[in-house]
């Protein structure tokens, strides 16, 4: 038992956290995310220059094997400068459903250049009335010739707008919110029939709906088997709750000791505010939770990494009954609250000045609030978790 | 004990309806609705109504523009004003620098302004917090040295809201230094137009420019514009903060929300199901639905208190961190209620003024905005923390 | 629109302080507790001198014609010296029932008791299995010649222990969660068949449980109309909740001041606890949640005795649209919150002497506690006030 | 990073399991599993069938005793012990002095009393709190005054757990009035049967008799007592409440109150349901769930900071917060299991010792002497105001 990273994993972290320092200062990330693209394609070139872009790939493919502790302790830097880039969209969702589901062909044309970072991507699941639910699909997939007639309306992709592969889910068989009968294809967000309306989320990234109105799509763009694609797509959305879950303990941190420095900074009645104990006890609570995060992440990410190796529960410590979906659905949760508690009492604790969009906390606030979301919320993933136990 | 409107209420209470179902436009109550920016000139054109009508100012002397409602007449007003989502006039010249006036003002002032604000042609502005003095306001620093018929200004206000469209500043200077911190405060009527005065905006959470910072450099300002006493400016400010005082929970833009809530709850689909008769998310809004209903008991017992003659203590500062605390938890389940489609804020279509996000239900419009803005609730007007001092200091001393 | 007593209150109010100032201190309240009864009879028989014991009653019973406002007023009394006596269940829930259901027979004999101090009741509603839930009935009453058997569990009746009558509830027909078909029967708790188990409840009240075994009934016994006896359990109900919650917020009011003092008096690190801003702002939170509890509970006293005088809704303020059982559920939810929050705070900052089973403070914690639970917990009102508005 | 288990682990855990399963007496089980006091022969019973069986000591160097064990082994052996409810051995004799005589003791000390700790032939008890120092310790006033071969000891202690047991007690006492609070303190060893003690009981909320008072008429302590140097006492009350901070979140003792939670819960009816197919119920239950689960883990990790050889800064605080929050949630979760039975808590059922509650089901018993003891959860061993004190000091530091 133990949490310490291994002598590569702690270079590959003083590599990144070199990376975030220099490039991912208060007024480098505004200048960044007020340019038209949102984030910069020279840093993704960097990532891709520094491996990063490869990490998760199996070697054979030309990646780097990392496990989810990797991924983690990317994203985990990621969040203290509150990176732009389209990492987990690109590299964990849609890097993540190829290489489960891909065929060689698929492998290697798209995993390769997403590695060299010639390649954005992003995964369309979720719809207007489906909420956080990845199964229920309503779009749908019909066959025609060889191929697909698509239609429907994907909504809020992260990412989207930079993405020049889209990976959707449509039904092609199966009631509207049945686990079977859900299929994956690769879109083009450029072909016919695909309107893509892009925006920004309060916390500066890229989001789209994509509108599917008989949107042909070839056989080869079919990614696994036709109405199998749940569990991949559970498997690629647990990974991506690792690694934002890490982001997450990573925003967290940086939030608080900002938050602590002001405290010991500002003066107000004639002496700093850290001297006031209702704001002391605040501080300690703020940083209760992001202990409580950092350990859940953890253990999390060695989770999926060890249930990704083999299946044997009985030798792990601390959740000997409990399935990675379990694991998965309580880190979220416990994140989401801790997330939410820090976001918003450093605003507070700021005072006037967190209020501005100037300043750097109100903007971990918006990425801590997003957190909260993406993927599903507090009160989705009790209920995930609570499905899994109760049934 | 009594909780029953009487029969001139009830009619009043059907007055005041039919005057905002006639009365308020389309375009302003739907931006309200949203818990959007009103733009100045929807902002002056609706009061413009509501001077017409006579009822701009409540809290006046009839005989300087009241309206002569009795405290249950001024609920029933907030009441249906907040129900019918019209903008509460802005509160810097009617319900702030008016009765300060009023109250304090020389005769000459009271001519020159009071008409001015009642039928909103002059737009005012709070010059109070600096960059050093937010909780603990009384040692602001901008000082004020009298120089012929002139206070000369130099220093800096910050958190001045709309001050952009100011015509005019009410502004706490310092004209004592070597007094105590409060001793030693004026208050000061600015022209914005004069020299010296620069306006420089501070965009928000919600990406609005709601807030300034506003630089006197060598700003002369005449001594005819001191109020009252020199440096009995703190007197004045605190009475003026009595009269910000009344409905400052919000209970009513607060039982709005809940309506708006429920409204979104009601269409918004959760797979084949509505929002509304999710058990968590119901659950959620029942809490906050409850602690409302106690705020408004509570409001409406300490207004009869004061319309006993009852001196209020700590109750103000209850409703304020309580009202605050309801507000932001109802902004935050509207932000809940969208689901995915709460992530979206465009920054860009708001620089494009169209207004309208691109994508998503039309309900989710102004939703962020209004929960963004929202966290100031527990800032303004004393933090909470501010408050628990208060109300412990005034509980302790008992 | 006004929250002011009558001159007539003022001076009921004053006359039950008085009693309470001079028979409840701590050290009363303690010896008391500690006899065989739990209670006084000699204060039993001053309330019946007093008059309190024919509040709410119609004149034409001989009763005091009082409304849910002035029990409230006497029951915010008892509250901040935790009165022991049975009133709630003898006046306001069985009182209340004959007083409703009653024919002139039942009224005369036993509400003439009852206004005399000759007589206590309570009233048998629960279940093991009813959890809070007054239309669980699963005890049966079939007829048996002119009368009734009864067979059945009853649980917790509050003041079983020392009530000369229990009115308990019984189902004549329907199924067993339906509110039609349920009666009430005036029980003597001695009679053939009926075993009553006593206990104490952890704030020092009597509570029996009652095994009824063939239980003959006299049909002179039968409360009301067979099978219709809901609504009026309902209204007594919700007349015990405003009791219980204008208690409550006396007993909070005490245990604040009480909390209060003991921070002034009590010297830590130097100085008076009073001196740390975390436990002053906890005193804020508390006294913040005693004033809206004030509220609620005057709402709903109001409420009631206007919805027993006429219907009209419209002109009562704040709740236009609101049925008096939703105001009863959401004051029992408002004060339940406030009363955990205020009795384990107390405590908690007692710290130490809190704990102990001698200072008084304990004891305000337990009764706190209780309230919470007795007629039903803050999850099962807030869902009763759902199942009103949502159906 | 690893979270498995070694083969070795494994097979360990299966050993301690089955040791708990043979040999854990079923009375004592029974009462601990209900959260009931555990009688004095009780305790001593299992913890003698603890030292037969060499596990009494796992803190002790293996040559006093001790186990050997690895931390991990530790950790198993915690959550074994909970999760069988087996009673933790009482902490002052192995836990608390057991470890200061072994680093601090002389020889004589450690022959006469290791020993008798290890085989619980002695029980001790603590003596630090004062009616005037509860949170702040170190203003302790029990006076110890050198006379002859003895220290004379007057003043009272309070809060002593257990005392009315004990057959000795170790004591802070101050010995230099004239130093800062902290320096004029030292550690004594009292034998409770000398004359000039007294012992009063404090009944508790749980009306249980686990407190008491103890006070010191010219007592005679002989100055071989005392433990390492005279006025150093509060180095050693310090490294003692290191000592005692291992699993201080109690995670293993909470998982176990869950099980017995949702056993509860999965037989308490309400009408025609169970009360685990409640949703409010279940949400609140996975709430704590989840809330523990973060807890295990970062017990988990801090334990293996430790076994790199890393020192704790505020952990120890936030797992003590946590912890005792966690404890206090389930505990209220299980009286709420009862519904109306959670009301009944008969005082003389316990004065007959019949134990068993007159009604209700059988599972009620117990579930409120638990609830009302573990109020003291956030009071004992540092207050949470006190952790969150020390959480933010040493942050503020860095």
């Amino acid at each position: 038992m133990d949490f310490k990273y291994s002598q590569e994993q702690t270079m590959l972290k003083d590599v990144v956290d070199r990376f975030v320092a220099d490039n991912y200062s208060a007024e480098q990330r505004a200048t960044l995310a007020n340019t038209e693209l949102g984030h910069s394609d020279s840093h993704w070139q960097t990532f891709a220059d520094m491996g990063l872009l490869a990490l998760p790939f199996a070697e054979a493919l030309g990646g780097m094997e990392g496990s989810a502790v990797d991924v983690a302790l990317v994203m985990e830097s990621f969040g203290k400068g509150l990176v732009l880039e389209p990492y987990i969209p690109t590299v964990i969702l849609a890097g993540g459903l190829i290489s489960t589901l891909g065929n060689d062909q698929q492998q290697a044309s798209l995993l390769g250049n997403i590695m060299a970072g010639k390649m954005k991507a992003a995964f369309g699941y979720c719809e207007p009335q489906s909420r956080f639910n990845p199964a229920d699909v309503e779009t749908s997939a019909s066959p025609a010739g060889s191929g697909y007639i698509l239609n429907g309306h994907k909504s809020i992709v992260w990412h989207g707008p930079s993405a020049n592969k889209i990976i959707v889910s449509a039904r092609t068989s199966g009631t509207p919110r049945s686990k079977e009968g859900i299929s994956l294809f690769i879109l083009d967000p450029n072909a016919e029939g695909v309107t893509r309306l892009n925006t920004r989320t309060a916390d500066g990234q890229g989001a789209s709906d994509l509108l599917l109105e008989n949107v042909q799509i070839d056989a080869d763009d079919l990614l696994g088997e036709e109405g199998k694609a749940y569990p991949a797509i559970e498997r690629a959305l647990q990974a991506a709750i690792s690694a934002v879950s890490a982001e997450a303990v990573g925003a967290m941190e940086a939030t608080n000791e900002i938050t602590r420095e002001y405290l010991k900074i500002r003066q107000q009645f004639g002496t700093a505010l850290s001297n006031f104990q209702s704001l002391q006890h605040r501080t300690a609570e703020m940083y209760s939770e992001v202990e409580m995060s950092r350990s859940m992440s953890e253990a999390l990410a060695m989770r999926l990494r060890d249930s990704d190796n083999d299946n044997n529960n009985d030798s792990h410590i601390g959740d000997e009954d409990t399935l990675p979906a379990q694991t998965t659905a309580a880190t979220k949760v416990r994140i989401g609250k801790a997330a939410t508690f820090i976001g918003e009492n450093s605003v507070q604790l700021h005072g006037g000045i967190g209020m501005t969009n100037e300043y750097v906390i109100g903007h971990y606030y918006k990425r801590l609030m997003m957190i909260d979301i993406l993927f599903g919320d507090q009160d989705y993933h009790s209920r995930q978790y609570e499905q899994l136990i109760y049934g | 004990m009594e909780l029953k409107f009487s029969q001139e209420d009830l009619e009043f209470k059907k007055e005041v309806r039919q005057f905002f179902e006639n009365k308020l436009p389309a375009d302003i109550k739907d931006r309200c609705e949203r818990g959007l920016v009103i733009p100045k000139e929807m902002q002056v054109r609706w009061q413009k109504i509501l001077f017409d009508q006579g009822w701009m100012a409540p809290n006046w002397p009839v005989d300087e523009g009241g309206t002569g409602w009795s405290l249950t007449q001024k609920y029933i007003f907030a009441q249906e004003a907040a129900a019918a989502c019209a903008p509460p006039p802005m509160p810097f010249g009617v319900n702030m620098i008016g009765p300060v006036l009023i109250k304090y003002g020389t005769e000459a002032q009271q001519q020159k302004h009071l008409p001015n604000i009642l039928n909103s042609d002059t737009w005012w502005c709070q010059g109070y917090s600096e960059p050093g003095s937010g909780s603990d306001l009384a040692s602001l620093k901008t000082k004020a040295v009298k120089d012929g018929n002139d206070y000369v200004i130099n220093g800096q206000k910050i958190w001045t809201s709309y001050a952009q469209y100011a015509d005019m500043m009410f502004c706490l200077v310092r004209t004592d230094p070597d007094a105590k911190k409060q001793e030693g405060i004026s208050f000061l009527l600015i022209d914005m137009n004069t020299p010296g005065i620069e306006v420089k905006p501070i965009i928000g959470l919600d990406l609005n420019h709601t807030l300034n910072e506003v630089f006197f450099t060598d700003v002369r300002v005449p001594i005819e514009n001191l109020v009252g006493e020199e440096n009995s400016g703190w007197t004045y400010a605190k009475s003026l903060l009595e009269h910000e005082r009344s409905f400052i929970a919000r209970v009513a833009n607060s039982k709005q929300l809940l309506v708006r809530l429920k409204q979104i709850a009601s269409t918004q689909r959760i797979g084949d199901n509505l929002l509304i008769n999710n058990p968590d998310f119901r659950r959620k809004l029942t809490a906050v639905e409850i602690d409302l209903m106690a705020l408004e008991y509570s409001e409406l017992r300490f207004l009869a208190k004061q319309m006993d003659g009852g001196q209020l203590g700590p109750e103000p500062s209850i409703m304020k961190l309580e009202g605050s605390q309801i507000q932001q938890r109802l902004k935050k389940l509207l932000v809940e209620s969208l689901g995915m489609y709460a992530l979206p804020f465009d920054a860009d279509a708001r620089a494009d003024e169209s207004d309208y996000l691109a994508m998503g239900p039309e309900h989710a419009h102004g939703i962020l905005d209004q929960h963004f803005y929202g966290r100031s609730a527990t800032l303004v007007g004393g933090t909470s923390e501010v408050q628990k001092n208060v109300i412990s200091r005034l509980l302790m001393k008992r």
